[in-house]
Formats: structure tokens, C-alpha cells, sequence
């Protein structure tokens, strides 16, 4: 996180607006506009199985996203994540269902209602710090979780909910080769919203109270606002994602979104590096893709002559976690600032390259 | 370009003792990428009190570092030179070692351990100790600072100039062989700054601890120090006893305020400056 | 040329304890179907897959089976929630599955209970929760009379809020009221093993007779042995995943008593002709023969052979894809795989009706001894029995289907 | 009102809450030298449970040899993670440190499934009586046992923190590595210390709450349980974290009570205490003896 | 009234410290008035009750007339309150040139609705209109050169003076600072007086300053106030207060080698030439 920016020589700015910019330089901006053009056409030649993938770690992305936002920007760790993935889910499907406003519309009014909640949920972050607060947010995420396997009316209890295919304007998308689209365009702006807020006022606000909160609040920043406003936030993007996720896979199920889920966007944040927008997608793609690689790995390890000799049989699963526990392990030994770092550094290094000392 | 007034480098303190602690060329890089120390090098004589003087961002604080091994925990590498102390090779090697070879560090910014008593505190000074003189010497402390000993809550509400106090005798009850001191007159009160510059001499002369000291009172520091270093931008730039120091044109302009014995006034400065010359 | 089969197995999630040898089953009845030379001519490629009882990781390897370029001919499933979550999707792509879920809400391929939404192409091997729920309430209130207690006996659901353990809960607690028992809040335990001391304390202050317990085995365990700690009477009813032979060699004295249904006619080393092919399928994961497969892995024996032949069907009758599959299941009546005779259970699927029998038979687990040491010894040397207690043949009612 | 059944349910979840107790004081054993939420306790308190039944079924060790023998193991067991996982990560962000521990507690739980299968396993009869009678609840020796152990350790580690040289040292390191470093400690040995202690004292719970239950992967569980009982008592106080743990038995119990006797809700000991815990965290923001950050500047 | 800043019998106790003892003292438009008094001698704590960290356990504060007592931290930053901090609050990670953005943060309408949607909404203009000021604070303090660099890699002395700037940015009209010139040699001593001069003067600030060196203190305030033990021991003129023999007792020492009558001091000009 303290690596000085290093501009490459000869790239001078004339004016402020010019040194404001999203990308550092010419080129990287170039790089990003050409990495989505490219994107676009993915539909068309990613199998369903890759297609699948990408558009797990676009909507995963979006969650991670806001968690970097509560525990990136603003310091203040939450492992309840999940429930408001789930919230947004189970809410869009539930308006759709029963008020028959279209996805389109539910998607977005899901992010909104769950960042409410977030901000109900976010009250004890005004007088909590620290691990305390990381409790709290445990809590909430059991709070809602017990609230979904009962409320029958919204969620269907424990039985998994259904919800509709994305459609616009009486137009349904079918199949993940249409969603895509959607995924990629809320990914894009989402990602440029955050990279807009961190830029100004309410984002640096945010960072000023990670930093140091009591200077921060003699610089005029209201603590209790700005806590609580990036809980709701972070509420925000992960109903957005829950959302999307409900109208990708059409039924909604608890399974599989408890703490482990709120500890896995955890892990894409850090990994990804924290405080870090490029990274958070860097994160995501990182801990979505190595259960997948594993699972690849383990695939074609079965039957074979390592599997023949240490009877592995059953047991390759075991190997798979452990592999993927190591891994984790591993890349925070040697990364332990997460993909942003390491990034940035490489990015120093070529720009620097002849001189690097 | 280094510029010796008198004496030439080696012979600086030889000509009274061996270099307890000797610093050759070293380099120090943060982060793998910010150089910071270019090429330093300095000797501490042993019993001696020896002043490191330097505009802020010079590389003081970190030179201390350097030679007591916490460099590692920002990030920070000897990336080449050395440092010997006591006859030994001490660049490298873990900072708790280094404490127990009987090198102390006083950090910049006071550093005490927040949430203990100032008790606490002292006693943990004395960790790298095993002797049963511990006590007596915490009374010492609170001889020196009566201070400390009133305020019996958590160190973290001290004022500022208490917790300096704090640090320094935390300082004295490791029993060190030599102290770094990094700005050891910060925040105290005029009258304390003189008290402590007394105790800093007489912990010298009575304890017979070497002191490197870095000061940015430079006439209070040149007044207790044989000898000074004068670093810019992560070299030593000019160096010698303290009476030559005293009396260099520069030294006077831009560390003691003024030539001769008067005072420059704040009020009526000019945003023009002169050249310092050894630049 | 190959037949591919998706495969979901929980080796290392919340019902692992029963899904490693259920899954094994399947592994190895296909392994040796191969070995004797595939389906028509065709090598089965079966993809099994570890999915930690994680209904996302359940749907992500479905998209994978379910795409065009490499569609499966059919899948052998696993858990409620996730086979609940897929059903749609299966119906919508024509691909059988053959779950270790037997929520009654996927016997009903039409949706014409009205209770449950069509599930056209979902299949199970066995009565389903709700029904051996029902035959054990039957045999429950027979018990009851039998013992000649006074008063209403009284009927509590246990398990995890969950779909698995509810799955049964809304059916038997109507049967109940029916024959007279008084029903009782249910009780929540989870579906890991822990300490249920509260839970048990709870039962017994509620005074209830009959408990149901809905979880798999290692959490069940963990109650029966509080509960006797807690020297709670009770009469435990487990659900089919909820008892085997390991879960009595754990429990010890705790499970001695439990009744459960048993899937199959004859377990391990059971005296059937079928019991041969079981041994021969078991060689595959085990040459010696020696290692005792549980009460599951015999069932999943079953359950594949019973796909085998669907597919069977098919690739005679015009390939095999998915919809062939399906229509390979509602072939026969009161079917039983070629030589596993006397070992499964005859079963009929129709169009109308996927419940693949009414006929439950009710099983007591006996321990009589310390069980530690080596299963096949407890069960040569019969300190663990499984005793047949009673065979209740359910009416095929129509109102009964779908919940 | 049922009393004899809420009598038996609070005596219940007191022994309960004393094995959380336990659990939450080896947590913050961690927490307090090293600021790092340790995810894998309730691996640690597994692994001991199967060492455990290991020396006691495997090798026929009886209990009293088998037990010091696992505390031993355990004790090493904790440097040796210490030293080849954690080590390398002192001085990195703390929150990438705890990442470290959650991937610490997947590779366990694997590797445990991998070596002793999935099926939950009986332990060996222990004491010779099984049970004692309190207030007509049969309570398990073990259960007993546990209460005096851990009553004992709990004295020892507050003493040890309060008083000596190595507890002001864990302190100091925990205030911060490079104070600590520049005092002379060795920050690598006190953390080192601090994971094989805390790895000992799960351990002890990890067999007793084997003895009663069996030995299975879900006995990790008791690492969750942990947390609310570590952050009830205030995290950096080791009598809190018992008293915190005691507290989370007793309400789990009394949840239990309303809700088998009025609500019917069905799993409202398992979450009842998270809202008394947000309750209590919104009146007093470090729990009940947890020290207040110092906010000075 | 024409106290910009009052505080009236002023206690602050915490246990059975007592930090502050009824102290009562004004501070006019447009002065420069110093704070001493040795180690812990409640200093930093009355600068804390003006900027809202403590509340007083007694007395009240006035600012502009107005009871500010209760007044939350952030608020004052409204009514023109800015501070420096004894032990550097900076936000490590962020930029010089955020840090100091930051303390625009009362002045800047933009939220984070609009924030987010940066160039539909103007805050785009908005922010690019404030760092024109942030850059001519940049300018004024000449910390062009680590403008991008992260607060926390700097030296001590610079990141005085970032906290200067930030401080400066909100705007404020009276700006309190405690210990400006620890840390620094006698060349840094100087600029940090020049711009502490210069914002009193040019920017027409209010400066409410601490500091332990006499010649500063001496040199640059119109008006001294000492505290000894939480108590006010002398304030007005600062030769008259220096002389005081109490002072030097608690604070001073005996007779100071540093304190020359400025007048007689030969100006640094003279000394170039
Ligand atoms: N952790 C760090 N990472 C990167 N750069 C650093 C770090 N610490 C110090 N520096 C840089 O090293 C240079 C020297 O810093 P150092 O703190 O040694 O100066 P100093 O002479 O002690 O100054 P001062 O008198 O202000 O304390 C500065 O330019 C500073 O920005
Ligand atoms: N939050 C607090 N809790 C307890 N005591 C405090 C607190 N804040 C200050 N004190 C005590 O109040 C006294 C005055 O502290 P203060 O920081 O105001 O001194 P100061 O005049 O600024 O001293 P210095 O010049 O050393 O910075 C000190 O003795 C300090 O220990
Ligand atoms: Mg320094
Ligand atoms: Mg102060």
C-alpha cells in the first residue's frame, strides 16, 4: 500500500483534471477499453462451462467489491457479507414474485432495500471497533440467516426459493450467454461508481476514519454517519450481487451462502489486496478459479498412477482442500499485501525499467 | 562530498578509544525501491557521546535503525556496507539480538507501550536482564522523573513530554552498553530539556554508557557531545568535535541560529536563503 | 463412443458421513459395469464430484453437464436442497437424476398434487421420507396400543432446519395427528455433530414417546447419546440416512433400540442372490473383499443399477439421450436390476407417479456389547444387529403423493 | 414455569459454557500476543481430541498416560505451526494473517477427514464412574474435571499476564512488534509461546468434550462458538473470555427453556445469543472486562 | 464580546487526574497567542476541549459568543476550528494531496450519490475547483515535491507541516496548534515560523500555538498564557510573562542562554550579504 506512484517520465499533466484521471497513463487506460471490448465478444467463444465461471467471479466480484468498501476503505472488517448476498437475492426474487416490478427494475430496487437493511446493521458500527465489530457483523449474518429459514412468506423458509429469468421490457434472456451482458454491465458500472466515490469527498472520508479516526473526526467528518453509510454501502453492492446471482441460477438456497461464503469474500479482498478496486476483481477471479483448477487438477489425477500408488481413491478430495488451504496459505506468505501490490510493483518495474535500482 | 574540519574520519575518536560501534558504507533501501541512505558511515568511540545531526528527512532516524536492526518491521534493507559493533558484525541479525549485545534504541516519537503503567513499562526495559538490581534501578528512573511515579494509570494518557520521559528511562533500565537516542529533547519543556541533557551526561560519565545521539537541538546536543556527524540527503556531509562543529559558519547558520553568540529573530524572516556550502 | 454420467457426491460437507459410502456405491457399480464391458458396447464416463453439500457448487456442475456440446445422459444426485434447486433445470433439459434426496416432493412427475411443482425427470431408489416417516408412525401407533400405555403418545420432529430434515416433517406430523398422537413443537439440532444435552433435557421435559429424528447419522448420533446421558425414554425414529452400522458402532448402547428403515431387503453379507453381485460391484474400490459396506452402499448399488438399465433402455431405443433415459424408468413394473435379486427392493416408476414403492421395512438396531474394534468383527460376532422389525406396505394413495 | 427442567438446562449450560470457556481462553491467548484472530481453534481442539483417541485406541495407552502425552504433542504441535506458517507473516498486515489462519483450518479439517475418516468415532470409557448427580442432572465426570482444569488455568494465565516477565512480554508484543523488538523480546518466541499454550489448553477441551460426545469433525464447531463468548468477556481478558463462555452456555440453555416452553421457534439457542450479544456490545463496546482502546491524541 | 475564543473556569478531570483547573482565558480576532507550561501541564488537554476530543468536566467555551461546550469534534470544523496534532495524525495511506483534500471535507457538497456518478452530477468541477486551492496551500508550504508520495513514508518534519496544510484547508479562522516545531533543526524552526507568521498575517487566521521553544513563543505571539499543574499561572505579553520569576521557576529554569532581545539580533539578510 506504500509503494510512491511513479509516473513514467515524459508523461507531464498540464492540468488538474489531467491528474485526476481513473488510469495513471494513456496506455492503461487504452489497455482497460480494449480488455472490454474484448469481453464483449467472450460470449461467443468461452464454452458454457468458462461462461459459467465468468460470470460467478463478475457477480462475486460485485459483493467483494462491497466489502473492500467496508473493509478496505474504511477499516472495518465484517464477515457477514453473505447475508446481505442472500438478502439481495431472496428480495428481488420476492418483488418479482409478488409485485411483478420486472427484474429489471428488482435487481437495482434489491440493492437499494438491502443496502437499508445494511444501515440498520451498520448502527453498532458507530460504537464498535475492531474485533468487536467483526462479531457484530457475525451476528448479523446468523440474525439473518435465522430470519430467512423462517420467514416462508419471503424466502420459502428452507426450502430453496425460485426466481425469474432476467427480463427487460417483456424480452427474457435465456441462458448464460445473454447474461453475460448483464453481468459485464453491472460489473463496469460498479466498478466505476466505487473508483468515482473513492475520488471524492465521501470516499476519502471513508479512508480518512481507516487511517485515523479521531483526526479524522476534527476534520469535520461525522463518524457515526460515515460508519454507518459504508455499511450500507457494502449492503448495497452485495444486494446488487445477491440479485444478479438469484436471476442467474433461478433458485435461491441458503446452502452454501454461511459464514464460509462471508469468510470467502473475505479472502478475495485480501488476497486481491484490500483498499485496492483492480484488485478486488483480481481477488475474486483468484479465489473463484482455484476451487476450479483443483477440481481440474483432482479430476485428472483420479484413476491415475499418483492416485494408483498412494490409494487415494476418495481421499483426493481431502487432497483438493488441503491443496487449496496451502495455496491460500501460500500466496498471503509471499503476498501478503494481495495481487494489487505485486501489480503495481510490476507495473514500477517496467516503467522504471532500465533504472530500477 | 564529505568535508572533515580537523581529525581525519578514522582517527576521529581512535585517538581515545577503539570505535565501540563503527558504520561503514552502508546503503538502506524501504520497499525494495526508495534509497535512503547512500553510502553512510560513522564511529561511535567507546564512552563516548556522539551527535548525529540533520534536517528532517536526512535518514537520522533510520541510520539508528540501520544499527539496531528494527529496519526490517517498515520494510526496510541493509542493502549494502556494515555495521560493526563491539568488534562484531551486527547488520543482519535480529533486533531483540542486537538489544542483548546491549544496543538500546530510544524511538522517535516516544513509543511506549500504551496500554501498561509507566511501572510496567520500566520493567519491561529491563527485559533482556535477569539481575535481581532491577527494582533499585526503577527507582532511579523516578529519581530522575519524580514525574512518572505520580501518574500511576495507563502510559497511553500521559502527556507527550511524560511519555519522552517514560522512553528514556525505560532506556536506563536495560543497562545498555549504548543507548541510540532519537530526539530525546522532543516535546519536554525547556527545563527538561536541560535536566535531560544532564542525565544523558551523566548516565555517560557514571554509567559509562556511549551514546549516539541524534538531537535537533543542535547547541544542547553539541554541548554534551565530543564529537558530531552532520547528514543530508543519506550521507554525512561534515563532520568533527563538537567545538569545531560549534564554530563552522554553517553549523551556526543553519542548526544553532545565527553567528556568534546572537539570535536571529522568527519574526523577520525573508523566504531567501543562502546556499549551504557543503552542498 | 461414451454414455456420460454426472456424479454429485458429499464427501466432505454436512451429510459426508453417509454420502462416502453411498458415493462409493455408485463409483464402484459403474466401474464394474465398465469392467463387463459398458452399456451396449459403450463405456460409461462417469464424472463424479465432490460438492460439499453446496447447492452453488451443485449448480455450477450442473451448467457443466447440462451444456450442449457435452450434455450427460443422466445424473446421480444427492442432497434435498440441491436436487429441490435443480429439478426445474433437469425438466427443462431432459436429463434424469437419480438422487440420494428422497424428498416426496420429487415423486411427483406431473405436478398434479398440487403439493409440489412438477419434477418429471427426478428419480429415487426407496420409499420416500415422507412415506417411511408414515410407516413408521404406523408402526409407532401399533407399538403404543401394543405396549398398552394410557393416555395419547406424543410425536416429535427433530432435525436441522433444513430442507433435508424437513422435507418429511409437514407429512408426519398430519399421519400423527391422525392416529391419535399428540404433536410437539419440533425440536432443532444441527446438522453436525455437537453437544445436545439442551435438546435432550427438552425432550424430556416435553414427555414425548416418539422422536423422529431427521438429520444423517453423525448428528444423530450426537443426540441419542446425550439423550441417554440425560436418561431420556424415548423411542427414536430415524430417518433412512439417520442409522447404519457405523453410526451403532459409534453410538454404542445410545443407538440400541432405534428404528429405521432399511432400503434394501438384505444388508452386507445378507443371505439373497444378489448378494454375490453386491460383493463383486464392491471389489472395485476394495480386491480383498473384506471391508463392510454399510446399510448405503449397498443402496447406492441399487440405485445405479437401476440407472444402468434405464440407459440400458435407451441405447436400444433410439440412444441414449436424457428423455430416453427417463422413459427407460417407467418401463417395468416392480423391477429388480439383473442379479441383485433378493437384494433390492422391486420398484415401479410411472409417468403419473415417480414413488418407486410403498412398502417399507422398518429395522431396529440392536447393540448388545462395548463396540469398539473392527466392524466386521461386531457384526460377525452380532454385538451390532440390524433386526427386522416389521414390513408396512403403505396404500398408494394419491393424496399422500408429492409431500 | 417448569423449574426442576430450567434448573437442569442452567446447570447444563454452565458446564457447557465452562469447555466454551475453555476454548474462548486459549483464543485469547492468541488474540492477546499476537492481535490475530486465530479461525483455527476449533481444528487445534480437534486435532487434540484425535490424538487423544489415537494413543487411547490405536496404541491402548491408558488415559492418564495418553492425556499428558497428547498436551505434550499439542505443545509442539503449536511451535511447530508457529514456526512454519506463522512466522514468516509476523509483521504483515494482520488481516492477511488471519486469512493465513483460515486457510490453517481448512487444510486441518481436511487432512484430519483424510486421516481418520468421516464417521465420528466413540472414545474409550475414561473414568470409571461415568456420571455424578447435580440437582437431578446426570453431569459427566469429565464435565467436572474440566471445571476444576479450567478453573485452574484460568488462575494461572491471569497471573501469568498480570505478573510475569513473559506475560508483560506477550503484552508488549501485542502493543506493537517493533516497541517489543527494540525492549529486547524476541517477538518470534513469544508468539511461538503463545500458539503452543493456546494449542495445549484447546486441547484439553477437545478430550473432554470427545470423551462425551465422540470424536468427529464437527467438534470444530466449538472454534465459532468462541467468538461471542471471547468478545462477551472483553478479548483481551482471559477471566472475561471464561466468564463470556459460561455466559454463552448459560444463555444457549435459557434460550432454550423460552423457546421448548413458549416460543416454539425451533433453533432459538442458537441464535439468542447473538442478539444478546449485539445488546450488550451496543452498552458496552469492549464487552464486560475488555480494556478500552486508548484514544489519545 | 470580542474574544473570537473564551473559555470560562474550565475544568477537566479524568479519575483522579486533574489535567485542567479552572482556567479562564481569551483569545482575540486575529492573534497569535501561545500556550507553555512544562510537561503535562494540561496544554494539549485545553487544546482538546477547544477542538471537541474532551468535554470539560467544568466551564464552558465560547466561540463567537456561542457555548461551542457540548459541540461534537466534527461540528467545529464547520464554525472554523482547524488543529495540528503533538503526535502527527496523519492518514498514512493516503496521498499528501488527499490528506489535505480532507480537510476540505466540510466544504465540498459533493456525496456519495454524486460522488459516484463523478461526471454527470459536477463533482468533477466541484473537486477540481478545491484542489485549486489544496495546490495553492501545496505551494504556499512547498511540499510540491511530495505531493503524490503516502503520508506515513515521510520524514517527521514534513509531515508537520502536512498536517499544516490540512489544517489550513478547512478554511478555518482560528487554527490551533500543538507543538509545531518539535522535531525540527533551527532551519526548519524558521520556515515553520515564516508560515505560521504568514497565516496569521496574510491569511488572517487566529493561532492558537504550543510550543516549548522560547524563541519562537517570544518572537512570533502577541499574547502568553502559562499553565503550571492544569492551573493558569500568568498570561499577557510574552517578555513580560517570560520574566516572570514564577515562570522561570516552574518552567523556565535559571536565566535561558537562548533568550537575547531580538531587537539586538543581527537579521539574517545582513548575514548573507
Ligand atoms: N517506512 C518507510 N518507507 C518509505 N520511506 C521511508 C520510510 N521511513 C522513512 N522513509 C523515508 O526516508 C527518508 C529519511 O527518513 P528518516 O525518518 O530517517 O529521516 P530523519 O532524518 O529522521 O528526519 P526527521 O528529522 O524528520 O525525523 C525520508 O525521506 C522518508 O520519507
Ligand atoms: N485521556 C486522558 N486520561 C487520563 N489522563 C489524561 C488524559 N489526557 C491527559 N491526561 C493527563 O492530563 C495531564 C495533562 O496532559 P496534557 O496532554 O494536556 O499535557 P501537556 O501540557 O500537553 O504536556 P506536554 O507538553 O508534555 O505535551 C497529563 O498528566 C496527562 O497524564
Ligand atoms: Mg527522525
Ligand atoms: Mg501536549
Amino acid at each position: 500500500m506504500v509503494a510512491r506512484s511513479t509516473i513514467p517520465a515524459g508523461d507531464f499533466r498540464t492540468s488538474y483534471a489531467a491528474d485526476t484521471t481513473i488510469f495513471p497513463t494513456k496506455t492503461s487506460r487504452n489497455f482497460a477499453i480494449a480488455g472490454v471490448i474484448l469481453l464483449c465478444f467472450a460470449p461467443l467463444v468461452f464454452s458454457e462451462y468458462w461462461l459459467s465461471v465468468s460470470i460467478q467471479i463478475g457477480i462475486f466480484a460485485i459483493a467483494a467489491l462491497g466489502l473492500n468498501i467496508l473493509v478496505g476503505f474504511t477499516g472495518q472488517i465484517s464477515i457477514g457479507q453473505a447475508g446481505f448476498f442472500l438478502l439481495g437475492a431472496f428480495t428481488s426474487a420476492y418483488i418479482n414474485n409478488t409485485y411483478a416490478i420486472p427484474v429489471f427494475f428488482a435487481i437495482p430496487l434489491a440493492g437499494v432495500i438491502t443496502a437499508l437493511v445494511g444501515l440498520v446493521f451498520g448502527l453498532p458500527a458507530a460504537r464498535l471497533k475492531g474485533l468487536y465489530l467483526v462479531i457484530a457483523t457475525l451476528a448479523a449474518q446468523y440474525i439473518l440467516l435465522d430470519f430467512f429459514s423462517r420467514a416462508e412468506w419471503f424466502s420459502g423458509g428452507s426450502v430453496p426459493a425460485s426466481a425469474n429469468p432476467f427480463s427487460i421490457f417483456g424480452y427474457t434472456l435465456r441462458g448464460d450467454r445473454q447474461y453475460f451482458y448483464v453481468v459485464l454491465a453491472y460489473v463496469l458500472v460498479c466498478y466505476l461508481l466505487v473508483t468515482n466515490l473513492m475520488r471524492t469527498r465521501d470516499g476519502r472520508a471513508l479512508i480518512a476514519i481507516r487511517d485515523h479516526y479521531l483526526s479524522a473526526e476534527i476534520m469535520g467528518i461525522n463518524l457515526t454517519k460515515y460508519r454507518t453509510l459504508s455499511f450500507g454501502l457494502a449492503a448495497f453492492f452485495a444486494g446488487i450481487a445477491g440479485a444478479l446471482y438469484a436471476h442467474y441460477q433461478l433458485v435461491i438456497s441458503q446452502e452454501g451462502f454461511g459464514i464460509e461464503r462471508s469468510i470467502l469474500f473475505l479472502a478475495m479482498i485480501i488476497i486481491g489486496g484490500t483498499g485496492s478496486i483492480m484488485g478486488t476483481l483480481m481477488g475474486t477471479a483468484f479465489v473463484v478459479l482455484l476451487p476450479e483448477s483443483m477440481e481440474w487438477l483432482s479430476h485428472n489425477l483420479k484413476g491415475g498412477a499418483i492416485d494408483k500408488a498412494l490409494a487415494l481413491n476418495n481421499n483426493i478430495t481431502f487432497l483438493r482442500e488441503i491443496a487449496i488451504g496451502l495455496i491460500i496459505i501460500a500466496f498471503l506468505m509471499f503476498e501478503p499485501d494481495g495481487l494489487a501490490r505485486r501489480w503495481r510493483q510490476i507495473k514500477t518495474y517496467w516503467k522504471l525499467y532500465p533504472f530500477s535500482h | 562530498m564529505t568535508e572533515t574540519l580537523d581529525t581525519p574520519r578514522a582517527g576521529a575518536g581512535s585517538a581515545l578509544a577503539a570505535p565501540l560501534l563503527s558504520v561503514r558504507n552502508i546503503e538502506v533501501v524501504y520497499d525494495d525501491v526508495i534509497l535512503v541512505l547512500r553510502g553512510l558511515s560513522l564511529d561511535v568511540p567507546k564512552g563516548a557521546i556522539v551527535a548525529l545531526l540533520g534536517a528532517n528527512g536526512a535518514g537520522k532516524s533510520t541510520t539508528l535503525k540501520a544499527i539496531s536492526g528494527l529496519l526490517k518491521t517498515e520494510d526496510g534493507e541493509v542493502t549494502r556496507g556494515e555495521i560493526m559493533f563491539d568488534g562484531a558484525r551486527i547488520d543482519g541479525i535480529d533486533p531483540e539480538k542486537i538489544v542483548r549485545r546491549g544496543i538500546f534504541q530510544v524511538m522517535e516519537g516516544r513509543r511506549i507501550v500504551a496500554d501498561m503503567t509507566s511501572l510496567e513499562n520500566l520493567k519491561l526495559g529491563a527485559f533482556t536482564r535477569s539481575d535481581r538490581e532491577v527494582n533499585s534501578d526503577i527507582e532511579m528512573v523516578f529519581n530522575y522523573f519524580p514525574r512518572l511515579k505520580e501518574r500511576t494509570g495507563l502510559a497511553g494518557y500521559l502527556s507527550g513530554g511524560e511519555q519522552q520521559m517514560l522512553a528514556i528511562g525505560r532506556a536506563l533500565m536495560a543497562r545498555p552498553k549504548m543507548i541510540l537516542m532519537d530526539e530525546p529533547s522532543m516535546g519536554l519543556s525547556p527545563l527538561l530539556v536541560k535536566e535531560v541533557f544532564a542525565i544523558i551526561k551523566e548516565i555517560n560519565r557514571d554509567l559509562g554508557v556511549t551514546i549516539l545521539l541524534v538531537e535537533q537541538n543542535a547547541r544542547a546536543a553539541l554541548s554534551v557531545a565530543s564529537h558530531g556527524y552532520i547528514m543530508e540527503q543519506g550521507k554525512v556531509v561534515l563532520d568533527g568535535t563538537a567545538d569545531s562543529l560549534r564554530d563552522n559558519e554553517d553549523v551556526k547558520e543553519f542548526y544553532l541560529g545565527g553567528a556568534g553568540d546572537q539570535r536571529k529573530s522568527f519574526k523577520n524572516l525573508k523566504s531567501f536563503k543562502r546556499r549551504k556550502r557543503w552542498l | 463412443q461414451q454414455i456420460a454420467i454426472g456424479h454429485l457426491q458429499d464427501l466432505s460437507g454436512g451429510t459426508s458421513d453417509v454420502g462416502t459410502p453411498y458415493g462409493q456405491g455408485v463409483v464402484d457399480t459403474f466401474a464394474w459395469v465398465n469392467k463387463n464391458g459398458g452399456i451396449g458396447g459403450k463405456q460409461l464416463a462417469v464424472d463424479s464430484n465432490d460438492y460439499g453439500y453446496q447447492v452453488p457448487r451443485a449448480i455450477a456442475l450442473y451448467k457443466k453437464w447440462s451444456a450442449p456440446d457435452n450434455k450427460v445422459a443422466a445424473i446421480m444426485g444427492w442432497g434435498t436442497a440441491d436436487t429441490e434447486a435443480l429439478t426445474g433445470f433437469l425438466a427443462n433439459d431432459k436429463i434424469p437424476d437419480m438422487s440420494g434426496s428422497y424428498a416426496a416432493a420429487l415423486t411427483d412427475p406431473e405436478g398434479t398434487s398440487g403439493k409440489a411443482k412438477p419434477a418429471p425427470y427426478n428419480f429415487f431408489y426407496g420409499p420416500s421420507y415422507s412415506d417411511a416417516l408414515r410407516a413408521e408412525l404406523t408402526w409407532a401407533a401399533e407399538d403404543w396400543k401394543a405396549k398398552g400405555k394410557p393416555g395419547k403418545p406424543k410425536f416429535v420432529h427433530m432435525g436441522a432446519n433444513h430442507p433435508y430434515p424437513n422435507a418429511p416433517k409437514a407429512a408426519g406430523e398430519a399421519l400423527a395427528t391422525e392416529l391419535g398422537f399428540e404433536v410437539l413443537p419440533p425440536l432443532v439440532f444441527a446438522l453436525a455433530p455437537g453437544d445436545y444435552s439442551a435438546q435432550c433435557l427438552s425432550l424430556k421435559s416435553s414427555g414425548a414417546n416418539y422422536a423422529y429424528l431427521g438429520n444423517t447419522a453423525a448428528s444423530n448420533i450426537s443426540v441419542m447419546k446425550a439423550c441417554k446421558n440425560a436418561g431420556v425414554d424415548v423411542q427414536f425414529l430415524s430417518n433412512v440416512w439417520g442409522m447404519d452400522e457405523n453410526a451403532a458402532k459409534t453410538a454404542g448402547d445410545a443407538a440400541d433400540g432405534v428404528i429405521f428403515p432399511l432400503r434394501t431387503s438384505v444388508g452386507w453379507g445378507g443371505d439373497a442372490p444378489g448378494m454375490k453381485t453386491v460383493q463383486e460391484i464392491a471389489k472395485m474400490s476394495d480386491p480383498t473383499g473384506k471391508v463392510y459396506r454399510p446399510v448405503h452402499y449397498v443402496a447406492a448399488v441399487c440405485s445405479s443399477l437401476y440407472m444402468k438399465e434405464a440407459i440400458e433402455w435407451a441405447v436400444k431405443n433410439g440412444g441414449p439421450t436424457g428423455e430416453n433415459v427417463a422413459k427407460g424408468f417407467h418401463q417395468k413394473k416392480d423391477w429388480v436390476p439383473a442379479g441383485m435379486e433378493g437384494v433390492c427392493s422391486p420398484s415401479t416408476w410411472t409417468e403419473k407417479d415417480h414413488r418407486g414403492t410403498m412398502k417399507v421395512d422398518l429395522y431396529r438396531a440392536r447393540v448388545t456389547g462395548p463396540t469398539d474394534g473392527d466392524l466386521n468383527d461386531l457384526m460377525a460376532k452380532g454385538v451390532i444387529k440390524l433386526e427386522k422389525v416389521k414390513t408396512i406396505e403403505l396404500p398408494r394413495k394419491a393424496e399422500w403423493a408429492g409431500w | 414455569m417448569n423449574t426442576s427442567f430450567l434448573i437442569q438446562l442452567l446447570v447444563n449450560g454452565l458446564v457447557v459454557g465452562t469447555l466454551y470457556g475453555v476454548v474462548a481462553m486459549s483464543f485469547v491467548l492468541i488474540y492477546k500476543a499476537t492481535q490475530v484472530v486465530n479461525f483455527a481453534q476449533g481444528e487445534l481442539l480437534l486435532i487434540g481430541a484425535w490424538v487423544c483417541w489415537l494413543l487411547l485406541t490405536k496404541y491402548q495407552v491408558p488415559f492418564w498416560v495418553g492425556m499428558p502425552l497428547t498436551l505434550v504433542f499439542m505443545f509442539a504441535f503449536g511451535i511447530a505451526v508457529q514456526v512454519v506458517i506463522l512466522r514468516p507473516m509476523i509483521g504483515e498486515p494482520i488481516i492477511s494473517v488471519i486469512m493465513v489462519t483460515i486457510g490453517l483450518s481448512t487444510v486441518f479439517q481436511a487432512a484430519l477427514k483424510w486421516m481418520f475418516g468421516v464417521n465420528p468415532q466413540p472414545f474409550p470409557p475414561v473414568f470409571a464412574s461415568k456420571a455424578v448427580d447435580l440437582f437431578g442432572l446426570q453431569i459427566q465426570t469429565v464435565y467436572v474435571m474440566s471445571l476444576a482444569v479450567s478453573v485452574a488455568m484460568m488462575l494461572g494465565m491471569a497471573w501469568f499476564f498480570k505478573a510475569s516477565k513473559y506475560g508483560l512480554a506477550m503484552r508488549a508484543t501485542a502493543f506493537n512488534q517493533q516497541v517489543a523488538q527494540s525492549l529486547g523480546i524476541s517477538v518470534k518466541n513469544v508468539f511461538a509461546m503463545a500458539w503452543a499454550i493456546s494449542a495445549t489448553v484447546s486441547a484439553v477441551a477437545g478430550v473432554v468434550v470427545a470423551v462425551v460426545n465422540g470424536v468427529s469433525s464437527g467438534l470444530s464447531a466449538y472454534g465459532i462458538k468462541v467468538f461471542p463468548a471471547a468478545i462477551l468477556g472483553g478479548l483481551d481478558s482471559v477471566g472475561g473470555a471464561v466468564l463470556g463462555g459460561i455466559i454463552i452456555g448459560l444463555l444457549e440453555n435459557i434460550a432454550q427453556y423460552v423457546d421448548s416452553q413458549y416460543l416454539h421457534w425451533g433453533n432459538l439457542y442458537e441464535i439468542a445469543p447473538f442478539y444478546v450479544l449485539i445488546l450488550i456490545l451496543m452498552i458496552k463496546p469492549y464487552g464486560l472486562f475488555g480494556t478500552k482502546d486508548i484514544e489519545r491524541i | 464580546m470580542d474574544y473570537t475564543l473564551e473559555a470560562r473556569g474550565v475544568s477537566l478531570r479524568f479519575g483522579g487526574v486533574k489535567a485542567l483547573t479552572d482556567v479562564s482565558f481569551g483569545v482575540r480576532e486575529g492573534e497569535l497567542f501561545s500556550i507553555i507550561g512544562p510537561n503535562g501541564a494540561g496544554k494539549t488537554s485545553i487544546v482538546n476541549c477547544i477542538s471537541g476530543r474532551y468535554k470539560p468536566t467544568e466551564g464552558r467555551l465560547f466561540h463567537r459568543g456561542h457555548d461551542i461546550t457540548g459541540l461534537p469534534p466534527n461540528a467545529r470544523a464547520k464554525i472554523g476550528i482547524g488543529r495540528t496534532f503533538q503526535n502527527l495524525a496523519l492518514f498514512h495511506h493516503m496521498s499528501v494531496l488527499d490528506n489535505i483534500m480532507v480537510g476540505r471535507h466540510h466544504l465540498l457538497k459533493n456525496n456519495f450519490l454524486t460522488g459516484s456518478l463523478y461526471w454527470l452530477t459536477g463533482a468533477r468541477r466541484e473537486e477540481l475547483k478545491h484542489r485549486e486551492k489544496v495546490e495553492e496551500i501545496i505551494d504556499f508550504l512547498d511540499l510540491q515535491s511530495v505531493r503524490k508520495a503516502p503520508a506515513g513514508t515521510l520524514s517527521y518534519g514534513l509531515r508537520k507541516r502536512v498536517e499544516l496544510a490540512r489544517a489550513m484547508a478547512l478554511e478555518p479562522h482560528l487554527i490551533l496548534l500543538d507543538e509545531p516545531m518539535a522535531g525540527m533543526n533551527f532551519e526548519e524552526k524558521e520556515d515553520m515560523a515564516r508560515y505560521i507568521v504568514d497565516l496569521n498575517e496574510e491569511y488572517g487566521m487566529t493561532v492558537v500555538m504550543i510550543e516549548h521553544d522560547m524563541g519562537v513563543v517570544m518572537d512570533i505571539s502577541h499574547r502568553v498564557m502559562v499553565l503550571d499543574f492544569g492551573r493558569k499561572i500568568a498570561e499577557g505579553d510574552p517578555a513580560a510573562v517570560l520574566a516572570d520569576p514564577h515562570v522561570k521557576r516552574a518552567y523556565l529554569g535559571e536565566e535561558d542562554e537562548l533568550l537575547v532581545d531580538p531587537d539586538e539580533a543581527p537579521s539574517i539578510a545582513e548575514d548573507a550579504a
